[in-house]
């Protein structure tokens, strides 16, 4: 027990225009669970990937238990004992759960695929992490978290020593996060390394031995995680110290804004009714698949709705599409950048202006130039995204980046109501104190500001009130000064009984 | 979850692709029924012989551009491997060459466009469209080229008669068991490929690619090889069909296989194939590609004009689909469009 | 041939090299009315395009549709035989237009094809002396390498050349398009042709245009077939002269051989060449 | 960030998709002076006219395809809305009806198409693969179907020829300052149609909607309105092609336009524009139709033969968008495959 499993030098790589990584040093012992830390763009996932076979690094040592290996491949990297959980779900949507946890290494009986013992064996994994999916089932009908879950069950078949986990939470509900938790106390005591990526800091006491920290590209520090405070931890993340981590700004409760009224919208949406006030933000608390981002993107137009009424500053206002929505001042700023939030082939500029066009253009549709730069300018300022110019790849900027993007592509125009949704998902401690100080300004200028988040802490920090949902309903309202995790997680698992039976 | 003690019919309903491409045979039988009672000849037993042998060069086209399409990709270079497979047989046939070497370099051609495809695509990373819309240009101009850039002499002026013959009967104009040779030859590879694509390791890749590459890569799935693998097989069904027209005509004809690209496209998406990769099984592209004969056979045999023709096929192949789309809908919880 | 009678009951399939050519509707209709006057039934199932392979299934259908006699022209000559064979051997009669394969048939209708781009060709020549050119490139613009009356028209036209100190350049192929072939013929002209030779309809026509957007009426347009815009350019003076071949005769004379082969006449696989006549802004005039 | 100091050539080669358009100006120089030195004819005025002409129907085309393809779509149908503008015009114009008006029906038959294009695409989410082709086959169809499937006579003999040609010398015959019509025509279709691409909100939009179909709606891009306009906008440019192919023939031809929609990729794509959508600008499409015209009037005046034309243009869109692949490769972040 407790040697060294993974030794990694001077590791080097670099993108076009990226130094991603610079001489890095990493290892990682058996028996322990290592956690990789750093803000966006750190490189910890590029490292990853390179001990995991994905990428090739420029330069640099590596040995694997003891053996030193110079190019891998995904699947060198498999027969060495590395499993990797990559940050982005990866799953072929056509195929059956047991197809994916067996795919690139499908058993094969009389020289044909032998489907019966994939399947009992993909049954007998899942049963152990004790995930309720039938083997059979087509993935891309899964929600997200049971893809993530059957993410996680396709690597520990792999009977891996080491396990590394890139962000293997972020999609995950509370009960699964425990069950996952569990599952890496049992592979540490049988003495896999396991290597644990997260921007979810609180997670890391429960379940972390040592932490290796990285800051642009560069190694700073590892440790034990007893003998560091969080606010070290933070601070050599960051480069500099974070004062607050939920700052809060207090304004008076104004008129009421927006309104909704019995919003029924598909199954995870029934009967939803609340409503926004100048000077607050509204949290919306819940699970994963508690229904929140159907909500929104109902309310927003982009999913259809079956009945209800919406109103802003009193008056009845009737979307059918973003398009409604926008015009109104009603905004939303979508949980998944990649797929919803950017159009990553275009420049920021481009990206930027997209959902400015109706007030950059002319009557003829025509764009104004200057007003365009001066647009980009101001968002490139206020919202601080580090890029060298507006003509740079949308795609080519760091996560938290990216993030700012698609939030300044609304900060732009007048809004009545702006509505995030899982703003500071997968974003470093840094820039989700911008953000918040973002959601901040909002709340002083009078705009409504609706923040759907799946962790507490910052929903309770940031959040005036807080909606709790489950199930596609509202089960419960508190205000963010007298909430307590346990009251918010009550209301959201108070999932009515027939739910259970089908 | 009991799965063993379901109900067979529920059971073979229950494989991806399954449902497409029994609609697909329910259209068939609609359509050739429709044209039997227009004119009854349609359904003379020699018709019905016509319309076996007729099928299979597209249901060798409709495989070629069924496991292409599986992938997400597209092979627009297949009829034209069609015709440089036809004019090389023939132009070596009519040179004095063996039927049986004359096939094989034939088949080499065809391997070596197959490969270049797949590099371009899989290695290289081509746009499918693109690179294979470049092999189409090259390989017709190999057709053109390989005898002077005029149609071959019939070929038994260099083999002989015998032989010829031989050649002919063995791809068209033989019967065995009372059925042409071209169909037994086309039910074979439909059988083999169907297995492959169905119940080996190289048929799970070919899904996995399409449905998505970089999961497939990151399982260590080797995308290149897969990729190259279904451009080659797309080569050898073209060089079959290219063969096929050859014995038919006896001759080699630059022109052969002209438009069989997209007819393979036709034969795939009706019965149930998915351009956009990950779905498809190769009954639906039996059922398809026997569609796709009928109405060929069927307009001509109730005196359809051209122009009506096109348009009724070009009809089929949209409804076709947009039932497919329309029917589907609402799977994989894809968030519905307004 | 009047003595031709029928029963009424013969099923004939008339089957050209394509169903949209000028050309072939004009058989089919010389055929149609040959067919009203006899009382048969001629059922036109041709392929879309000229294409050896759909013309075999053609008469596959014919074939299996029952169908007593195929009126055909063969698109390439070997290509149709082993179907016709198979036909012949089922008992149905085999009949030419226009060009014939390498079965046995009862009867031709056709065009000598090369000696009418022998006629062609000479006409060229005789124009040009004329007007005292003797020597000078000769453009020719072909359909395909794949049509055989083409290719025969072009070999034809090219044996006229023989001997004299003209320079008859690369042929190029147009697909029987207007306007490629217009495009060929300009980029000819550029090159400074005296001459262009159009192999069918589409190839004159675009021969044609070319010389009127070049203005240089100078240049001789000789081409193949009969069509309104053909001879509107003969009549403006682009087009020099044009062969014109006789499909409605084949058509007519088709059918009855048909009809004849059907009730058991012997017609001894008689060929008749139904000629072209050359068409020049003097003959067309009449 | 003081991006007003910049150079201005830097400033121009920054435009996105400028690279690609250049990369494609200077292929075409290269390639036209080598035809040149092999035939000397080649640069001679007049078929520097004729140049000018013929590639402007690339140009009509390359814009066409280029719109859709920005937006990640594709339109198979192009060639036969060719054909059916010509046919339609040509019957109409042949029945007597004056030019104007035959004009604006051909034109309106052809939005039909687009309409129909781009409900199917963008509305009804069919691939836009398959949707096309099934029009394609329609509206060739219909080509076929307007003249009792035959071609036109003269439109001399139904509006006379002084009308006629009146039409023909608008389109394809008179001369503007010296140079062909046509070219004008062409040009003022591509400086309004690279001036709403580039500067306007449509041409955002559609920029958006290739990139990523979700984010752009997202945004309050209309999907489904954008995608008819460039359907729409293909049609336009097609009909005015098939104006251009009657006017040059004097009669309507229902094969006009075969194949061109594969041109206009291959302008496009020459030229930079890349069919997985969200980039590519007209200029590059300028290049490529110019490339693509000089190849085909070169081998021509070279007299090469039809096979080593084919395969000279197949290797050159090939290696042309192989190029742009190799230059851009590692951009986008595209992980390299070892
Ligand atoms: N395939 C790629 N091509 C180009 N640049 C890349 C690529 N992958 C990563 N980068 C760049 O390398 C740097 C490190 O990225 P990496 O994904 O390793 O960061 P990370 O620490 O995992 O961040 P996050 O917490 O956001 O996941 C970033 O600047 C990123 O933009
Ligand atoms: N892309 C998708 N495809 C299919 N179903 C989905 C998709 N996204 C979400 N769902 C389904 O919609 C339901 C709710 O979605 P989601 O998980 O986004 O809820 P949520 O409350 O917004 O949670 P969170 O915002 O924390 O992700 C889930 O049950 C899930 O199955
Ligand atoms: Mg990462
Ligand atoms: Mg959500």
């Amino acid at each position: 027990m407790n040697e060294v499993i993974v030794s990694m030098n001077n590791i080097s790589k670099t993108f076009p225009g990226v130094k991603a990584l610079d001489n890095v040093h990493f290892e990682l012992h058996s028996g322990e669970v290592m956690a990789l830390l750093g803000e966006n763009g750190a490189g910890k996932s590029t490292l990853m990937k390179i001990l995991s076979g994905v990428y090739t690094r420029d330069g640099g040592t590596m040995e694997i238990f003891g053996k030193s290996y110079d190019d891998l491949t995904p699947k060198q990297a498999q027969e060495a004992g590395v499993a990797i959980i990559h940050q982005e779900l990866n799953m072929c949507k056509h195929l059956s759960v047991a197809e994916n946890m067996f795919l690139g290494r499908e058993m094969i009986g009389k020289g044909v695929l032998d489907n019966r013992k994939m399947r009992q064996e993909a049954k007998k994994v899942l049963n152990e992490l004790k995930i309720n999916i039938n083997p059979d089932q087509t993935v891309g009908d899964l929600p997200v978290s049971k893809q993530q879950m059957v993410e996680i069950a396709k690597a520990l078949s792999i009977h891996a020593r080491i396990l590394i986990m890139d962000e293997p939470t972020s999609a995950l509900t509370a009960r699964e996060i425990e069950d996952l938790f569990r599952i890496i106390r049992d592979l540490k005591a049988q003495g896999c390394g396991i290597v644990y990526i997260s921007h979810r800091l609180e997670e890391l006491a429960q379940i972390v031995d040592r932490v290796t920290i990285m800051r642009d590209g560069q190694y700073i520090t590892d440790g034990n995680f007893k003998d560091m405070t969080m606010d070290q931890i933070i601070t050599n993340m960051v480069g500099r110290e974070i004062k607050e981590k939920f700052p809060r700004v207090t304004c008076t409760k104004g008129k009421k804004v927006f309104e909704v009224k019995n919003l029924n919208a598909g199954r995870m949406v029934r009967d939803i009714n609340f409503s926004l006030y100048e000077g607050e933000i509204v949290g919306f608390a819940g699970l994963m698949g508690a229904g929140r981002t159907e909500t929104t993107r109902a309310i927003f137009g982009v999913d259809p709705k079956e009945s209800g009424e919406i109103y802003l500053d009193g008056q009845k206002i009737e979307i059918h599409n973003p398009m409604d929505a926008i015009k109104n001042g009603v905004v939303l700023a979508p949980e998944d950048r990649k797929k919803d939030g950017l159009c990553t082939k275009l420049s920021i500029r481009q990206n930027l202006a997209l959902p400015n066009l109706d007030v950059i253009c002319n009557k003829l549709g025509v764009i104004r130039k200057p007003k365009e730069d001066e647009l980009c300018e101001e968002a490139v300022r206020n919202l601080r995204i580090k890029t060298p110019n507006v003509e740079i790849d949308s795609g080519n900027l760091s996560g938290g980046n990216q993030q700012k993007v698609v939030v300044g592509k609304w900060l732009a125009r007048n809004s009545r109501v702006v509505i995030f949704d899982e703003p500071t998902r997968g974003i470093d401690v840094g820039a989700k104190v911008e953000i918040y100080n973002l959601m901040n300004d909002l709340k002083k200028q009078g705009i409504a500001v609706m923040f759907v988040s799946s962790e507490m802490p910052e929903v309770m920090g940031i959040a005036d009130r807080i909606i709790v949902m489950c199930d596609g309903r509202i089960t419960g309202e508190l205000m963010a000064n007298e909430a307590t995790q346990n009251q918010i997680l009550t209301m959201a698992t108070a999932f009515e009984k027939k739910k259970n039976v089908g | 979850m009991n799965s063993k003690q379901q109900n067979p019919l529920k059971k073979i309903l229950a494989i991806r692709g399954m449902g497409a491409a029994l609609t697909a045979f329910v259209g068939l039988v609609i359509i050739y029924i429709a044209f039997g009672l227009i004119n009854p000849a349609v359904f003379s037993g020699q018709n019905i012989l016509n319309l076996l042998r007729s099928m299979s060069k597209y249901l060798l086209i409709g495989i070629a551009q069924s496991y292409v399409l599986i992938t997400g990709n597209i092979d627009l270079s297949i009829g034209s491997m069609v015709g440089m497979s036809a004019m090389i047989a023939a132009t070596l046939m009519t040179g004095g060459m063996s039927p049986i070497l004359a096939i094989l370099i034939a088949l080499l051609s065809c391997l070596v466009i197959g490969i270049i495809n797949g590099y371009l695509v899989g290695k290289f990373k081509l746009p499918p469209f693109i690179a294979t819309l470049g092999t189409m240009f090259v390989a017709r101009g190999i057709a053109y080229m390989v005898n002077g850039n005029r149609n071959t002499d019939a070929i038994a002026t260099g083999v002989g008669k015998e032989t010829a013959d031989k050649f002919q009967n063995f791809f068209y104009y033989g019967k065995t068991i009372g059925v042409y040779n071209t169909f037994w030859l086309a039910i074979i590879v439909f059988i083999i490929f169907f297995f492959v694509l169905s119940k080996t390791r190289t048929g799970r890749h070919i899904y996995a690619i399409g449905s998505n590459v970089d999961a497939a890569k990151l399982s260590g799935v080797n995308v290149v090889a897969t990729t190259i693998k279904t451009y080659l097989i797309s080569a050898v069904c073209s060089c079959l069909v290219g063969l096929i027209l050859c014995a038919q005509a006896g001759m080699g004809n630059m022109e052969a296989g002209n438009m069989y690209e997209m007819y393979g496209v036709a034969a795939g998406v009706i019965g149930g194939v998915s351009p956009l990769g990950g779905t498809g099984i190769l009954l639906g592209t039996l059922a398809g590609s026997a569609v796709w004969q009928t109405l060929e056979n069927g307009l001509n045999m109730i005196g359809a004009q051209v122009g009506i023709q096109r348009v009724v096929i070009g009809v089929i192949v949209v409804v076709a689909v947009l039932l497919d789309v329309v029917v589907r809908s609402g799977q994989f919880g894809k968030r519905k469009n307004k | 041939a009047d003595e031709v009678k029928a029963t009424g009951d013969e099923k004939i399939a008339l089957i050209t090299m394509d169903s949209i050519d000028q050309h072939w509707i004009s058989l089919n209709e010389g055929a149609q009315e040959e067919a009203k006057e006899l009382g048969v039934t001629v059922d036109f199932m041709s392929p879309n395009t000229k294409d050896d392979a759909q013309q075999i299934e053609c008469v596959n259908n014919a074939v299996a549709g029952g169908y007593d006699a195929i009126m055909v022209a063969a698109n390439g000559p070997d290509a149709i035989s082993s179907a016709l064979q198979e036909a012949s051997d089922a008992g149905v009669k085999i009949v030419y237009v226009d060009s014939p394969a390498n079965v046995d048939a009862a009867a031709t209708f056709s065009t000598d094809n090369k000696a009418a781009g022998k006629t062609a060709g000479e006409e060229m020549i005789k124009t040009l002396k004329d007007a005292g050119v003797t020597s000078g490139k000769i453009g020719i613009i072909n359909v395909n390498a794949a049509t055989d009356s083409c290719v025969n028209r072009e070999e034809g036209f090219r044996s006229a050349f023989d001997g004299t100190d003209f320079e008859l350049m690369e042929t190029q192929y147009g697909e029987g398009d207007a306007a490629k072939s217009q495009s060929i013929a300009e980029n000819y002209i550029t090159q400074g042709v005296v001459g262009i030779f159009g192999c069918n309809e589409g190839s004159t026509t675009g021969a044609g245009n070319a010389i009127k957007a070049s203005g240089n009426d100078a240049i001789v347009g000789v081409g193949f077939d009969k069509s309104d815009a053909i001879l509107n350019l003969i009549d403006d003076g682009y087009l020099h002269a044009t062969m014109a071949q006789n499909p409605d005769v084949m058509g007519k004379e088709g059918v009855k051989a048909a009809v004849q082969a059907i009730n058991g006449e012997d017609l001894g696989g008689e060929v008749t060449d139904t000629g072209v006549s050359v068409l020049t802004k003097d003959s067309a005039a009449e």
